[in-house]
């Protein structure tokens, strides 16, 4: 039997294969979570119009569009489990906190593959002024970190409540708001020219943060068949 | 395979009662009792899939206890609650089973046990087109992915034909030469292959409350 | 002044209320946990 | 009973005084009457928050569904405390500010508790198998224990406040006029004793509720 350490990343690198490979078979996620994405950026940008003067409300509305797109598809990963019942297949080959990191890896992959078609819709739509790309991409990537961190912990929960994904939503968001606040005021800084060290380092303590209690948590999840 | 007063209760309804036994592998071992009684409750519990409301269970591999925690390394289990990806074909999920559990060879591995089933023909298909029978093969074949030292079948006979069933006596037969098989049935055929068995109490389900 | 005194009125009514609610409740309580 | 007669009588006495004996405070005026409860009620919703995160933790630990009973109570009744602080806070702003609802922190931070309260009741209400109900609640409760520090002292720093921090800091020192702080610490103390009363109450039903689904055992569980 191979030791637990080498294993268990071998573990975590097979199940994100697989992920990615069931996403790309049914591609049923990746499909909704776009058309929530394009569709909301594209009513709210009819509803709104161009908002090359106020960089505070398209932070606010980038990141709302992109919430939204969060929350209607990270469930997915572990709703897809329960509902096809083969939870008891993934607890069998690796352990829980192998399982969460391989899916949590997938979430954070499928966040920047929204990301890297809503975001430039977002600022041609918008006609927002052209951003700080370093200071964005340096949000955008620990903003992305701590919403996998978080959506995978909640929907590993919400996976085996009686609702499935519906409760995912009004669940996480309590969870996901400090990722919200600090991703919306590092956007509002970078296009004002005002330094984002402060909301980096939040979202940086944010995401370990969470990391670290998924980690003890992981193992209380899956306990009865 | 040793459990110590085991007990386990499904909300209200105790299914398990200070069970406790030791049985030594190679050998199979056969867990009777009435629908209800907890056979399948047991053989989850063996698995690491279900923790108990009391008692624990202690698997000793080559003279020294496992750990619990990771006990699905040392085990293969097969039950009607086992269920594939229905995207996947038969191979691609063994293979990923395999390399989940970081085992040499995963694709070979994994052709050898869907040969030893009888699903060498049908690797390529995926796992929604198989009918019951071949998809209960293919959870014998996924229990014996890594030759654990214990194996674990709760109702391995279920919706195999004829020949499955025959093919599934001769498996299970020389498995028990080589480690510990337990088998939840009331299969007589079955039953009659184990050398020793556990009764669970006939208080189960039909218990009145 | 007067204002206050209808608003503190009312405020203690409501305790009085709650309080009284209170207690039967747990007089249910007792009586449940001895069946 | 003494003790219960003491609560009633202490509330009573501290109310009377709150409209009759106590100055008001320079900038609030009347208002700080509200004050006088919205604040203690605040207190007992983090406090219900924080008992009813301890226990599911130690539900985690040791697995005694005594714990689960009293982290559910524990959030049904912060979460009637944090709907009355929520309120009376509305109210309180409406009257120094003209508006009901204008993000200011000690606001937002009381509406967060009220989402983390309510989502947490959610997830309970979607689970029936008490065990599974009990740990999964437990971990969700975890999950928001991480959350709760960003989202009291992080988040609203992040929005532009406009509570009058200076005279009125309800977790700084309250430092004017003696006798405020004294009927303040006072009602606060009178609302933690109602809340712990109506806590062992909720618990003790949850309790006898628990028997007797367990003496219904399988017969005709519904």
């Amino acid at each position: 039997m191979p030791a637990s350490g080498s294993s268990s990343g071998r573990a975590v690198w097979a199940i994100l294969r697989k992920e990615c490979r069931s996403e790309w078979r049914t591609r049923y996620g990746l499909n909704a979570a776009l058309l929530f994405a394009v569709t909301s950026l594209a009513s709210t940008s009819f509803a709104v119009g161009r908002m090359s003067d106020r960089p505070d409300v398209l932070a606010a509305l980038l990141w709302v569009v992109l919430l939204f797109a969060a929350l209607a598809s990270l469930a997915h990963t572990f709703v897809r489990e329960t509902e096809g019942h083969t939870m008891v297949l993934m607890r069998l080959v690796a352990s829980p906190t192998a399982i969460a990191m391989g899916k949590l890896i997938f979430n954070l992959l499928f966040l920047v593959s929204i990301e890297l078609v809503t975001l430039p819709l977002f600022l041609a739509f918008m006609g927002a002024p052209p951003p700080r790309w370093g200071a964005l991409l340096a949000i955008l990537a620990l903003a992305n970190v701590a919403l996998a961190a978080a959506a995978t912990l909640v929907a590993a929960v919400i996976a085996q409540t009686r609702g499935r994904g519906a409760l995912f939503a009004g669940v996480s968001f309590p969870v996901l708001l400090p990722v919200l606040a600090a991703a919306v005021s590092g956007t509002r800084a970078q296009w004002s020219g005002a330094p984002v060290g402060a909301e980096l380092r939040l979202l940086a303590a944010y995401a370990v943060a969470l990391l670290a209690a998924s980690l003890l948590l992981y193992d209380h999840l899956w306990e009865d068949a | 395979m040793e459990a110590r007063a085991l007990t386990h209760r499904y909300g209200h309804r105790p299914v398990l009662d200070q069970l406790s036994f030791a049985f030594q592998g190679p050998g199979v071992v056969a867990v009777r009792g009435p629908n209800g009684s907890g056979k399948s409750t047991l053989i989850r519990v063996l698995a690491g899939l279900l923790r108990t409301s009391g008692g624990e269970t202690t698997l000793h591999v080559d003279g020294r206890a496992t750990p619990s925690r990771n006990r699905q390394r040392w085990i293969g289990y097969a039950g009607p609650d086992l269920s594939f990806y229905p995207e996947f074909t038969a191979l691609e999920n063994l293979t990923f089973a395999a390399e989940a559990r970081g085992l040499a060879r995963p694709a070979e591995r994994s052709r050898e046990r869907l040969e030893k089933v009888g699903l060498a023909a049908r690797g390529g298909e995926r796992v929604h087109a198989l009918s019951s029978g071949m998809a209960q093969r293919l959870r014998l074949a996924f229990a014996l992915l890594d030759d654990p030292p214990l194996l674990l079948l709760d109702e391995p006979g279920n919706h195999l034909d004829d020949e499955g069933r025959q093919a599934l006596a001769t498996l299970i037969r020389e498995e028990g030469t080589r480690r510990l098989v337990m088998i939840a049935t009331n299969d007589e055929r079955e039953g009659a292959l184990a050398g020793q068995r556990v009764e669970l109490g006939t208080r189960g389900l039909g218990d009145p409350a | 002044m007067s204002g206050n005194l209808v608003v503190m009125a009312v405020a203690l009514l409501v305790w009085g209320l709650l309080f009284w609610y209170l207690i039967r409740l747990e007089r249910r309580v007792a009586d449940l946990e001895k069946r | 009973m003494i003790g219960r007669a003491l609560l009633l009588l202490w509330i009573a006495a501290w109310i009377v005084a709150a409209f009759v004996w106590a100055p008001l405070v320079p900038v609030l005026g009347e208002t700080t009457r509200v004050l006088y409860f919205h604040i203690p009620a605040a207190w007992v919703t983090v406090l219900a928050l924080g008992w009813s995160m301890i226990h599911s933790l130690l539900y985690l630990k040791r697995r005694n569904l005594e714990h689960d009973h009293q982290a559910a109570a524990a959030a049904e009744i912060g979460l009637m405390f944090c709907v009355v602080a929520t309120v009376s806070g509305a109210l309180w702003a409406k009257a120094m500010w003209g508006a009901y609802w204008n993000w200011d922190p000690r606001e937002t931070s009381i509406f967060f508790l009220l989402l983390i309260y309510a989502a947490y009741l959610a997830l309970r209400s979607a689970i029936d198998q008490p065990e599974r109900r009990a740990r999964l609640a437990a971990v969700y409760s975890a999950i928001a224990f991480v959350s709760v520090p960003f989202l009291i002292f992080v988040v609203p720093r992040i929005y532009f406040s406009l509570h009058p921090d200076p005279i009125i800091n309800p977790r700084g020192k309250v430092d004017m006029d003696p006798r405020i702080r004294v009927v303040f610490f006072a009602l606060l103390l009178g609302f933690t004793g109602l809340y712990f009363w109506v806590q062992s109450l909720r618990v003790r039903v949850a309790r006898v509720e628990h028997r007797m689904e367990e003496r219904r055992g399988s017969g005709n569980v519904g």
